[in-house]
């Protein structure tokens, strides 16, 4: 075991993927020689050399529609979008090729060896165009994974579980906890399953769901509301598609009461598909309605990024408010 | 880290000058004149009779092929179709140059490029009418043809995205050490997409063994080429990307193979990547949806009707003294017949079974699938006359 | 008035409205002399010119930002995307440009005057890349509005008020119906309101939601539940963004039921946002859960499209289980 | 209906010839020596001193502004910058031989051309400083600058995709019939971005009368050009376009505005696009964010400080008898002062208020922004410690 920050794990798992098997390779924007804009694959190309770690010239759609070819290739790719932001020139690629490619073929050809990395999130300053969460968009293209850690020591598991996965993943980091969160993380090779839900806190007046940088705001609102002596049971969602609707609806049926968190603009977010799926499910045992606390339904502003956040305190409130029904 | 200076290999000139378009002549590469005799300059050429009659009987191959299912669609068989009339030179002539290991990505207009592979006639109809033995499991619309085994990619409808795919997929072939290289079919009008762009500017950034082939009939669908570019082709774009570049003409099967040899011969000593551009003309309406009378005059037809590829292969290969008359009307006839035959059969093929569509969407299908599959079994066996073409085998 | 198709109506508003302003333009794959491929913009270059009604080269990216610079500059662009199956590679311009415009620039530049039009949807024997209906992506991208007719007479006074509305709308036509449904349309000019939503039939046992050519589908499946005493609330949604909450809400909170049908895949689609925000507002009203028939998750299957339509035997099954809940 | 005929303009040969890497020379036009001197074959130039002069001016006045600003992000008083410096001659120089009427579109590194319109060191200041006064409400990033009165786009940050954008807009100046073109900066790296390839295709089909100028600057961030692209630059893809195309020394600033002034000249007149590539060198680092350290070593940045597009400037200036020292001197000293006290004064005016937050998102908001608003309030009500930057004027 060792201390390391999110960057540091992303960068283990990626040495490691790459001693075990010589068809993985890193493709993306800056991430040759100079480590990629946040160094999380320094070094890479120093040690596995230039055919296997690379810059590419600046084309997102280029750098998906690449990596599909050499995953269906029988390769390994791990292409890196430089922010989440950026992956939408990439969006037919992922949508219309990648997540169809097996299906289309009857299983002929596949590029499920495919894994994309990409960091996403507020919470930096970033203003419209550096701070976006795009999960709920991956949630409706049926053909690939959607994962997403919450600190260094899922971050390696998960991201070599990814790697491993014989379907293309989507691997999507919170950029704010890249430095900021920092855990034990074992040296060695270790996998986390793909599709599971953490369960974080146990509880018993309501459950609050969130992933990725948030996970920590709601643990925040969590103690908040402990103190007014509501016990919340805290779920880490870790993966948005497929995603652990088992483990959310059995907390549900036990609290009665669901808060999802999320920084992606309210309508048509992921909130709403997990509070569909709940209601569906936990009918009879829902105490209240199903509460979100997201962003607004405008672009991510710069100067009030502050108030846009879904923060603790919006959350907190809204614990009591759902709990208060 | 060593100094660079990116300037270094430009001159300068202190006289104002504007590039105008279309400085860079580049003319096509033929080796046969119109009635099939070869060019005067031309003494020899690199192809042996084995391989020329195989081009041959395949263009005829592909011809009653498409005759006979644009017919099929009329008669309302098959949803669709989509013929290659008057490019089976370029997409033949093409295929023939290349290596079974080789992998081929089409668009969709390169059926003769799979039926040069080996294709069968019944492995046509089976996708044709998306039949249970069909390879993809007949989840497209007809023509998106693909197989394993002959290394040729699954087609898809998006335009142009194959073309990056294939500078990765050529890529991954060099990184394997594969003796192979990936050719890339495209229009001149899936040119325009940005996948153009990034496929070629990777391909050659990372010199990637791939042939991009460019089938430049003058339409997509409706759109005249002259309402798609401004320049005098796709070839002239290769110069920007730094790629190797070939213009050549798309009704001279001789030619056309002879260039893809050579493309490939580059392709893969270099490992670099090589822009053909063959110039052709789509006889055939762009799919059994179009009718191209509502956009050009029959005339403009008629004047590459004349310019039919294969009856100018044909007269070379008579020149030639290769061409056996009745072998070709043997075949012609044996063809039809088993075409006749083969869509017979087909079309009395089941489709899938109903467990299928879930199949392929992941490795293996996730709870949310399991559960959707089997509410819609449940669905099914109470309706049973309502989706006739599953609930018999639930 | 007179009796005419959907493509006919959306034919009649495009010529009018290039009639009235002479900045209107009409740009996209073959909408020229051709008049596209399923000849919704036949005869406007004839009429109005090529500068006016013009082909584009087959670049949707390229098309959505010339439309973007057009309508900044002042112009009322109104561009077509053959198929929405291929308004992906678009998608960038839209959710980063388009749609934050206005936004970015403190309302100094706005593209409000841009409408986008597009056939989309199944039961066409489309396949894979010709059925897809992917609304629920655009509904999460807040700065567009979304609009979706169901019959010839909204077609027209919908797309009139799209194109005047000084908002980017994406319009997306259900092609199952452009020849399909017939109706009476006023000859002369008229406009809907967008974000209002349209209650085709009262009822009071439960309310049915859908939007495009499945509103024919529920209503067919009304008509069954109707002979088993089922009284059924029909609702066209009519607009996905903004959507008019209000209505169904009001509707739910009175037959204390609800069922959304759409072609798209089930998970994240738009009706995930609809069961939200009713199980919010309506809660003590429920009877039973919010009741989703949807596309299957995943790709719109060639063979098997039958079996994958959320039909009206699957709604009224529905209905039955939601009633008897 | 008109027969066509796409290969009519189209040559022959029979003899097989790849076309290989960079065929076409494309030789940048200069007018300055290194030393500032005219080149021996230029004889006079079309600037008059006043043009002249200013160039001079925003030039020193943005080497100040850049300087001042990157020392404020060390300083944590703004969250991020991006200098030009180096890049000076290529943005101001082209940006003079435009007319007020004339719309920019901008990459993000042209504050330079901002400056030259009149942009004041006061509205740079309350941009880089996102206060309620700031024209674009302080909704993105610092340096994202647009003006409306003055003909400056809001710059956005994905690459390339203003490309497309400028092609539509001059398309509509053209319609509108007015007597002005757009110019859309960008650089070497934002070239291989899709919507490049689709922004300059359709202007070329289409006849816009759009400058698209490149700025190869050798960089895009740690990616050398020689990993962006493989041919020889951005300006041999005009070719391939059928787009007018001229390459430019983008250090010398008297030959990137004769270049503009003619490719504005051809872009209104022949209303067609016009392709420019200032070869120049992005001495600065990507941004605050940003250490080139680490990929470029020290020396190749002090070929390209002696280099120095100002100095340069200055010097055939002074060789003109046109440099007024003094007056120069004056400039740079109120500037810095200006700077200082604008920046001061930025920093102390508050964002705005939190009403702005759902404004422009449409052009009413809908229900639900006006709810998500309304509750909003009520919580910064409740927590006004939390919010301190909106809780005092709800
Ligand atoms: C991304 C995308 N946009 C639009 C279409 C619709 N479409 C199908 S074929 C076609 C024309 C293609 O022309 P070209 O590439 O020249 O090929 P050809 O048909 O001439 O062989 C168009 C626009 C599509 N399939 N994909
Ligand atoms: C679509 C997109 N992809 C990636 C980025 C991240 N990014 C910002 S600047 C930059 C480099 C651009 O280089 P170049 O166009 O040469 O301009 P320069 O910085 O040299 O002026 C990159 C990759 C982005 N802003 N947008
Ligand atoms: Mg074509
Ligand atoms: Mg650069």
């Amino acid at each position: 075991m060792a201390a390391m920050n999110m960057l540091q794990a992303v960068n283990h798992a990626l040495v490691l993927a790459m001693e075990e098997n010589e068809r993985v390779m890193v493709l993306g924007e800056d991430v040759g020689h100079f480590g990629g804009v946040f160094r999380a694959t320094s070094n890479l190309q120093q040690t596995f050399g230039k055919a296997r770690c690379f810059n590419t010239p600046i084309t997102e759609q280029g750098i998906i529609g690449f990596a599909t070819g050499l995953a269906a290739q029988g390769s390994t790719p791990v292409a890196e979008i430089q922010f989440a932001d950026y992956i939408f020139p990439a969006f037919d690629q992922i949508i219309n090729e990648t997540a169809k490619f097996r299906y289309r073929s009857g299983g002929q050809f596949s590029c499920g060896s495919l894994t994309i990395r990409t960091p996403f999130g507020g919470g930096i300053a970033g203003g419209h165009y550096h701070s976006q969460s795009p999960e709920a968009f991956f949630a409706h293209i049926p053909g690939i994974k959607v994962v997403i850690p919450s600190n260094p020591y899922q971050a390696k598991g998960l991201l070599l579980a990814s790697i491993r996965d014989d379907n293309p993943v989507l691997f999507m980091e919170p950029k704010r906890l890249y430095r900021a969160s920092v855990g034990e993380v074992p040296e060695g090779d270790y996998e986390l399953e793909l599709g599971k839900a953490k369960i974080i806190k146990k509880g018993t007046d309501i459950t609050l769901v969130a992933w990725g940088a948030q996970v920590e705001i709601i643990e925040k609102a969590a103690v908040m509301a402990e103190e007014q002596g509501i016990s919340c049971e805290i779920i880490d969602l870790v993966c948005i598609l497929p995603w652990d609707a088992e483990k959310v609806c059995r907390s549900v049926c036990n609290t009665g009461r669901l808060l999802i968190n999320h920084e992606a603009p309210e309508t048509a977010g992921f909130a709403a598909e997990i509070t569909t799926k709940v209601q569906q499910e936990c009918f009879l045992n829902l105490e209240s309605p199903i509460c979100r606390v997201c962003g607004l339904d405008t672009p991510f502003p710069f100067a009030h990024e502050k108030e846009y956040m879904p923060d603790h305190l919006k959350t907190f409130e809204a614990i009591i408010r759902t709990v208060n029904f | 880290m060593k100094n660079r200076n990116h300037v270094s290999k430009i001159g300068s000139s202190h006289i104002f000058k504007i590039i105008e378009n279309a400085l860079t002549d580049i003319p096509m590469f033929s080796l046969l004149q119109e009635n099939g005799c070869l060019h005067a300059e031309v003494s020899d050429c690199e192809i042996n009779k084995n391989t020329a009659a195989k081009i041959l009987q395949t263009m005829h191959y592909i011809r009653i092929l498409d005759e006979r299912m644009v017919a099929a669609q009329r008669q309302g068989r098959i949803s669709f179709y989509l013929a290659c009339t008057g490019e089976e030179a370029a997409i033949i002539g093409s295929a023939a140059a290349l290596l079974p290991q080789d992998m081929i990505m089409s668009q969709y207009r390169e059926q003769g490029a799979l039926a040069y592979r080996g294709f069968s006639t019944q492995e046509f109809m089976d996708q044709l009418f998306s039949n249970q033995r069909e390879l993809n499991k007949g989840r497209q619309m007809p023509i998106h043809y693909g197989s394993k085994a002959l290394n040729f990619m699954t087609i898809s409808s998006p335009l142009g995205t194959q073309i990056p795919q294939a500078s990765g997929y050529a890529y991954g072939q060099k990184m394997a050490g594969e003796p192979a290289v990936t050719i890339c079919y495209f229009g001149e009008g899936a040119a325009s997409e940005g996948d153009f762009h990034g496929g070629l500017n990777m391909a050659a950034v990372l010199n990637c063994p791939v042939i991009f082939f460019c089938r430049n009939n003058g339409y997509a669908i409706s759109t005249p080429s002259e309402e798609q570019f401004a320049g005098d082709g796709i070839a002239s774009r290769g110069i920007g990307y730094g790629v190797k570049t070939i213009r050549v003409d798309g009704n001279d099967a001789l030619a056309v193979y002879v260039a893809t040899l050579k493309a490939r011969e580059i392709a893969l000593q270099k490992q670099s990547p090589v822009l053909i551009e063959a110039m052709t003309y789509r006889l055939a309406a762009h799919s059994t949806s179009d009718d191209p009378s509502s956009y050009r005059p029959k005339e403009e037809e008629s004047l590459w009707k004349h310019r039919d590829p294969i009856v100018r292969f044909s007269n070379w290969m008579k020149q030639k003294g290769w061409l056996d008359e009745t072998a070709i009307a043997n075949f012609t006839e044996h063809t039809k017949e088993q075409v006749l035959a083969a869509l017979k059969e087909a079309e009395n093929v089941a489709i899938s079974g109903i467990d299928e569509i879930i199949e392929d969407v992941y490795d293996t299908p996730p709870w949310h699938l399991k559960q959707q599959l089997s509410d819609l079994k449940t669905h099914i066996a109470k309706y049973p006359k309502h989706y006739p073409r599953t609930s018999g085998r639930l």
